[in-house]
């Protein structure tokens, strides 16, 4: 159990958190998080397992995805902040009308 | 001139006969002629006159179908001519020429049908000739509205409609054995092949129920009593002898069927003991009763005609020699009882004698559809091939047909309608039985 | 031939990416003339469609390295037969909804709807040329950022919502894919596709980043139960936006999953209980998507619920490539393309008949047909691609599905696809029946420019020409330089 | 380059372009809507009489084009596919004359006539499609094409007699598309060819053989109006007449049963088919629509209806000669499949005509219409007096080979199925014929237009008339060569008999 595969396990929860948050919350902002979180996950797991054996340095390449990474988690955001004020200034209400399939 | 040029002549002469009334029947066309029918009839009649044998094919029409005048043709032709001509003077349009004439239209339809019977060469053109001439007569019978007129044709259609489709189907088992259709081929090819029995009882029925022989008369004596003169001469002139003809065009030379011989010679004997009967309970030829005489006269002669065929059927060599007689004595027949005709058919006052023998048939096919009743509760699956269906069937054509006139006693004849059509059903199961 | 050679060195791939990013920021710069530069920005990216296919049919497929720099650590672009046919139908259906989009969009709205779309463009390019399975994550996040933008345009309440249900299921589903990724690259230390194909085996960790990316990809393209988020969406948000998105961009993560199929997973992994789920969703989504489909009364609703059902078509290809693997290929091609235009040519009609009577109740097309023939045609037309009716590109892709159906014996597959033909007849038809007879209320008709009648009716002609276009299409989809397991040329 | 390859694909195109472009008119534009539809229509005759004479001396016309992966797009002009051509080129014309006259200044004549092109285009295209991909296509375009016409009036009930239309006829392309893809995968190949291609296939397939036949007929019952299929055919009759003419006489319901012969006997083989045993339940269903279809029309008092439930018992004849097998009952189904187009567009026209001019619908309204439109009512007698079978008129003709072929194949029993239909059918047209011809005229019709002195317009009283006289020629120059009869005879030498 090296440390890496810890932290990508860790990773692998911090995703399962997120997607259960984001199903379990209805309110948008919780959800937004929610997707954060998993966003985070995923980007712990990916410098997690830059680190393939002890002797070898770090692979360069994940980190320059979890960059990229994190840029577009940080627009993505952004949009959906704004989405979510403009539905609750619209609806109301911060959340999504649950609609059933007409 | 050469005798060529007189055959030429002839044949030409043939072609317009029957064309040209056929022509003249276009409305347009005959309402600017004076007297359009006897001009129609006027070829006709110097065929009759000029002795010369013509015969000639036209290959291009339906399968190669054909002309010819013979001694024996030219017999019955006279007569025809005579009898047609005197028709279309006693029955003159009086309709006012504004309108289009369709008694005219009719009558020349009718002519041409019957004249093309007798001058065709085969049967294919003697089938539609005879197709023709079937419902331009019905036509004629129901063209000026008399309620009894009307009834009659009604009847005259259905016997027709039966009728040809036995000879259709005649006609069929001809094209099935052989390609030519000229009567003597046929009459040699179905008197060898085995299938001919089918064809002999087909064509039986279907000129039986034409030429109103026995037991089939019921229409003929109804349009005689119906006192229409031009009628009673044309159904002489037209359908029964070109019915006649038919039975002796369309039988074949063979001796071997004698069921049918012994169906032939019953018809016949029971046609004349009936009629003879008729005859004598209604009193001789006494004033008032002529017409309905003359009626069962002409069933006397087919009934006479039916039993020489019948025994023609079973001896050849009797039948070769006295078949020259034949036309000479339906040509004979034929002006004799247009004559009769003629001088009984004056007073226009005279007792209707009432002819009973239908009531008793009718009896008869009532049980027949009470006992069909009966069983078919037991067999409905079979529904569609019961005869009550047909006859439902029937009454509901006839419902159709009593728009016509909503006078009840048009009702009183759905009996004899059942009685046609199940006969033929009848007649239907017995030659497949027979063919069996 | 100097300026041949020029022409055949020429990058077209990377001006594929770069024109249509030109364009969205000259569409920022300069809003007075905005739609002048849409338009050229769409036209010169099909221009550079056809110089790269010239290309790929002079040269075969086609590897460019951005910057030099080669793989791991650069980006490499690639082009082969299915991206060039993807790219190809991207630029028609994007001219025609650009063409289209002139005539639709108040100034207001434009302004903010061409640089959002034409960025769209540019990642829906960028996608079908990408040849690593990172950059395909990057162009997949960012066409779904502008595609949710542009969802949102209208500013209703419905826009809204659906906009942030498209985004929350986007975003899951991009992360899922990011995180198959991670899974790869550890294991196999690379993400560009032929290198991963080359040494990929199976393993646990590949199962696993098999299930995340196929998941987050199938969420992407609404497979059956994971196609919530589309209905609503699709028909809130304008026309031409509505089109693009069920005509391009479901198509783009599908193709993602072709191409990760095809090339990756189904030789490692024991693909036939998977493959036969993946068909067995298929078939659920025709029939769940055209009964759907069947019981909307909003015109713009029974469309997109009929998007839900011709992708259960795409998804039937999986359980079929076992044995008759080109024929299923070409048949799924076909499928994508004749849909692409087909849908987009629908929903742009509906556009001009809700901006004809104002309203899109089925009921009420008020004797659409003569009033609004081109827009009807259209409609039409498209239909009869959608049912797949000969001739047309949705008969020979459903030809070709079934044949592969009938051949390998699995009936149930070819039951399902002639009822949903069935099922779309009924629907479509209920719409067309509409349009000849007169409404019960009549309403006040606005008129309709012929900008936005004939884009759609070029599109419709489209999908029905595409049906005696066979061999030219199949020689543009077997340019390749990879022969995989299963005999698909890729 | 053989410019014979092209031929066909123009016979095609003639009546397409036209189409395509006439959708492009302005309303009021009659005179180049006239002309281009008989300019059309002339054009393909044209085309049409040079293949005739070309395949009669035995030259060969096929185009071939490529559709998908070894099955093209192929139009061949073969002696069968000729016959259908050139009954459906020749009464296009027809119609098209009768149609102008039909739909003066009534609303949306472009679309009208656009679509009508578009149908005969699908007609003809089946008709010359030379491979069962083709013909499918063909066949579907022409339920697209037809049902505009059909809901061409925009009523609510047209729009529920095109819903049914579609239902019966999409149901049956698909059952068609399911059948040519399994006979796809199993033979590798739709070409038509006589004697059909599939006597090489092994055993093992005949029971998937048996079921390919089922879907492929069941398909095309639909449109040929096989009972129980032919549930949609009396509610089309809500189409204008020009079309209900061209629906019976040539393009849908013909078009069925021209698919059944060429399934019968191009894809199958007859003598396979007859192996199979899958012909003799084909004929008995043909048998019972022939006479349940007699027995419906009896009880119908509208006109139109009437004519369509005779028309369901009239076509199965054609499948009737098919199924009986021989070369005498082929002449007597394919030669059906001319006259019952002549006889049958005949009397809707009529029909037509009486609605026309007289505002006239039902069988009870027709009293003595026959004083007052004697042109019109002598062609519908025609046409009735051939649909009983009487000679000379051509359904004799018909009729006569049709059991002729049953007693070659001693299948007698067709020979009452026959009897027991013109009875049936002089028991529903002799009726209208007698009210038109002997009743009283009711002092005032339903709905009178007036035309001067003639009895009609000319252009609605022409092609009831030209059709008439063709059907009566075809009966009586029955032996003339490239009569209907002579060409059936080439067919069956050729198609069907030769080794």
């Amino acid at each position: 159990m090296n440390p890496a595969n810890f932290y990508a396990l860790i990773g692998i929860g911090l995703f399962s958190v997120g997607l259960l948050g984001l199903i379990i919350n209805s309110h948008l902002l919780k959800k937004i998080l929610a997707i954060n979180i998993m966003g985070s996950g995923v980007f712990l797991v990916l410098v997690a397992l830059a680190k393939r054996a002890e002797n070898l340095p770090a692979d360069p390449v994940p980190h320059a995805m979890v960059i990229t990474g994190i840029v577009v988690a940080v627009s993505a955001t952004a949009l959906a902040l704004s989405l979510m004020l403009r539905v609750a200034s619209e609806t109301g209400h911060a959340t999504l009308p649950d609609e059933v399939e007409k | 001139m050469s005798s060529s040029m007189y055959i030429e002549f002839i044949s030409v002469t043939l072609l317009i006969a029957v064309i040209w009334p056929l022509l003249l029947s276009i409305p347009p066309l005959h309402r600017r002629l004076p007297w359009p029918r006897h001009l129609a009839i006027i070829p006709a009649a110097v065929l009759a006159v000029i002795p010369i044998d013509v015969s000639f094919n036209i290959p291009w029409l339906l399968y190669g179908t054909g002309f010819a005048i013979d001694g024996n043709i030219r017999w019955i032709l006279g007569a025809f001519v005579v009898i047609w001509f005197v028709a279309a003077t006693i029955s003159l349009p009086t309709k006012e020429k504004s309108s289009p004439d369709y008694a005219t239209t009719l009558f020349l339809l009718t002519f041409t049908g019957s004249l093309g019977v007798l001058l065709t060469a085969d049967l294919v053109g003697f089938f539609s000739f005879s197709t023709l001439m079937g419902y331009g007569f019905y036509g004629l019978l129901i063209q000026d509205g008399n309620k009894a007129l009307l009834k009659i044709g009604r009847h005259y259609l259905y016997v027709l409609i039966v009728a040809d489709i036995a000879l259709f189907e005649a006609l069929l088992l001809v094209a099935f054995t052989t390609e030519n259709f000229q009567y003597e081929m046929v009459r040699q090819t179905m008197s060898e092949i085995s299938s001919s029995p089918i064809y002999l009882y087909m064509v039986l029925i279907g000129f039986v129920l034409k030429a109103a022989i026995w037991p089939f008369y019921f229409w003929l004596t109804a349009a005689f009593n119906s006192g229409s003169r031009s009628i009673a001469l044309l159904l002489i002139a037209g359908p029964i002898t070109m019915s006649l003809l038919g039975l002796l065009r369309w039988m074949p030379a063979r001796d071997d069927i004698y069921i049918l011989g012994f169906v032939m010679q019953f018809i016949g004997a029971a046609a004349i003991l009936h009629s003879v009967l008729k005859i004598l309970t209604s009193g001789m030829f006494k004033q008032g009763t002529r017409r309905f005489n003359t009626a069962w006269l002409v069933i006397t002669f087919t009934g006479l005609f039916s039993l020489a065929l019948g025994a023609a059927l079973q001896d050849q060599n009797l039948w070769q020699q006295f078949s020259y007689l034949i036309y000479p004595a339906i040509s004979i027949f034929s002006l004799l009882v247009s004559l009769l005709i003629l001088s009984s058919f004056k007073t226009h006052n005279e007792t209707v004698l009432i002819d009973n023998t239908p009531v008793l048939i009718k009896n008869i096919f009532h049980r027949l559809k009470e006992w069909l009743c009966s069983t078919q509760q037991l067999a409905s699956a079979i529904k569609l091939t019961s005869l009550t269906l047909w006859i439902k069937l029937g009454s509901f054509i006839m419902k159709q047909y009593q728009h016509v006139s909503s006078d009840h006693k048009i009702r009183a004849f759905v009996p004899d309608w059942k009685i046609n059509i199940t006969l033929f059903l009848i007649l239907v199961l017995a030659i497949t039985w027979l063919a069996v | 031939m100097a300026i041949q050679d020029a022409l055949l060195a020429f990058p077209w791939a990377v001006a594929l990416i770069f024109l249509p990013l030109a364009g969205a920021l000259s569409c920022f710069l300069f809003p007075r003339i905005i739609r002048t530069l849409g338009l050229i920005t769409s036209f010169s990216i099909v221009v550079s469609v056809v110089g790269l296919g010239w290309q790929l049919l002079e040269q075969g497929s086609y590897r460019h390295t951005i910057g030099g720099w080669s793989p791991p650590l650069g980006i490499e672009l690639y082009a082969d037969g299915l991206s060039l046919l993807m790219l190809a139908t991207t630029a028609l259906v994007g001219f025609a909804i650009s063409i289209y989009s002139t005539a639709y969009f108040k100034p207001t709205l434009a302004v903010k709807f061409w640089p959002i779309w034409m960025c769209l463009l540019a990642a829906l390019n960028a996608l079908f040329l990408s040849a690593d399975i990172f950059n395909l994550y990057v162009t997949l996040e960012l066409l779904g950022l502008s595609a949710v933008a542009l969802t949102a345009l209208t500013g209703s309440k419905e826009a809204f919502s659906g906009a942030m249900r498209y985004l929350l299921a986007t975003l899951l589903a991009s992360l899922a894919y990011l995180l198959g990724v991670a899974l790869l690259y550890h294991n196999f230390g690379s993400v560009d596709i032929s290198l991963l194909a080359a040494q990929i085996q199976a393993s646990p960790a590949v199962w696993a980043a098999l299930g995340l990316m196929a998941a987050g990809l199938a969420l992407k393209t609404a497979l059956f139960p994971l196609h919530f988020w589309l209905p609503p969406a699709h028909s809130s948000a304008p026309a031409p936006v509505s089109a693009l998105l069920s005509a391009l961009v479901i198509k783009a993560s599908f193709y993602i999953f072709l191409r990760l199929w095809f090339t990756l997973f189904e030789p490692v992994v024991d693909s036939e209980t998977i493959s036969t789920l993946l068909g067995l969703l298929g078939c659920a989504a025709i029939l769940w998507g055209s009964i759907q489909a069947l019981r909307q009364t909003r015109l713009k609703l029974l469309i997109a619920y009929s998007t839900v059902a011709q992708v259960g078509y795409l998804f039937l290809v999986f359980p079929l490539s076992a044995s008759m693997g080109s024929v299923a290929w070409n048949a799924v091609a076909y499928l994508i393309i004749s849909h692409a235009l087909a849908k987009s040519a629908m929903f742009l009609s509906a556009g001009n008949m809700i901006s004809f009577g104002g309203h899109d109740r089925i009921a009420d097309l008020d004797r659409v047909v003569q009033r609004l023939p081109l827009t009807a045609a259209a409609f039409a037309l498209a239909g009869v691609s959608i049912m797949g009716i000969p001739p047309s590109g949705g008969f020979i892709g459903k030809w070709l599905l079934l044949e592969a159906a009938v051949t390998q014996g699995q009936w149930y597959l070819v039951a399902v696809m002639i009822i949903g033909g069935l099922l779309a007849a009924a629907y479509i038809f209920k719409v067309i029946g509409y349009t000849f007879s007169p409404a019960k209320v009549m309403h006040e008709a606005q008129s309709v420019s012929a900008t936005m009648q004939w884009p759609a009716l070029l599109l419709a002609i489209g999908a029905i020409l595409l049906g005696l276009l066979y061999v030219p299409v199949l020689s543009m989809l077997s340019i390749s330089d990879v022969v995989i397991a299963s005999g698909v040329g890729l | 380059m053989n410019w014979n390859d092209w031929i066909p694909l123009l016979v095609v195109i003639t009546s397409l372009l036209p189409g395509l472009i006439i959708f492009t008119l302005a309303e009021d534009n009659v005179r180049a809507r006239v002309m281009l539809n008989l300019f059309g229509a002339f054009a393909k005759l044209a085309l049409v009489g040079l293949m005739l004479w070309g395949v009669y001396f035995g030259y060969h016309y096929e185009t071939r084009l490529p559709l998908l992966p070894n099955s093209d797009l192929v139009l061949r002009a073969g002696p069968l596919a000729l016959l259908f051509v050139t009954l459906s080129t020749i009464l296009w014309l027809v119609t098209t004359v009768y149609a102008i006259g039909y739909l003066e200044d009534s609303p949306h004549r472009s679309r009208f006539f656009g679509f009508f092109s578009l149908c005969v285009t699908a007609t003809v295209g089946v008709a010359l499609a030379g491979n069962l991909i083709t013909f499918l296509l063909f066949y579907e375009l022409l339920t697209l094409a037809t049902y505009p016409l059909i809901v061409h009036r925009g009523t609510e009930e047209a729009r529920q007699a095109g819903k049914t239309y579609l239902r019966y006829t999409i149901s049956g392309g698909a059952l068609m598309l399911i059948g040519t893809v399994w006979l796809y995968s199993l033979t590798g190949t739709l070409e038509f060819t006589p004697k059909g291609f599939l006597s090489n296939i092994g055993e093992q397939h005949y029971p998937a053989l048996i079921g390919i036949f089922a879907l492929l007929i069941t398909g095309l019952g639909v449109k040929a109006a096989l009972v129980p299929l032919h549930g949609w055919l009396p509610l089309a009759m809500i189409a204008p007449a020009p079309v209900s003419a061209l629906l019976h006489a040539v393009a849908v319901v013909k078009a069925g049963a021209f698919g059944i012969v060429r399934v019968v006997y191009d894809v199958f083989g007859v003598e396979f088919a007859a192996g199979l045993g899958v012909l003799k339940p084909l004929a008995w269903l043909a048998a019972f629509t022939i006479i349940y279809g007699s027995i419906r029309a009896l009880f119908q008092d509208d006109l139109k209806r009437r004519l369509a439930y005779s028309t369901i018992s009239q076509v199965s004849y054609i499948a009737l000669g098919v199924a009986i097998a021989g070369p005498i009952a082929t002449i007597g189904g394919v030669v059906h499949l001319v006259h019952q187009g002549l006889m049958k567009i005949t009397l809707f026209f009529c029909a037509g005509n009486l609605a026309e001019t007289l505002g006239i619908h039902k069988v009870s309204e027709m009293n003595g219409v026959g004083r007052r439109m004697p042109w019109t009512m002598a062609a519908f007698t025609i046409g009735a007096f051939g649909m009983i079978g009487a000679p000379p008129v051509a359904g004799f003709i018909s009729k006569w080979y049709l059991g002729l072929g049953a007693l070659n194949n001693d299948q007698s029993w067709v020979i009452f199925v026959l009897a027991g239909s013109s009875l049936l059918n002089a028991a529903y047209f002799l009726p209208i014929l007698h009210r038109a011809w002997f009743m009283p005229s009711p002092k005032s019709w339903p709905h009178e237009h007036n035309f001067g002195n003639k009895e009609t317009a000319w252009a609605l009283l022409l092609p009831p008339l030209i059709t008439a006289a063709m059907a009566l020629a075809a009966g009586l120059l029955v032996t003339m060569p490239f009569s209907p009869l002579e060409w059936a005879k080439l067919i069956s030498v050729r198609e069907f008999y030769q080794p």
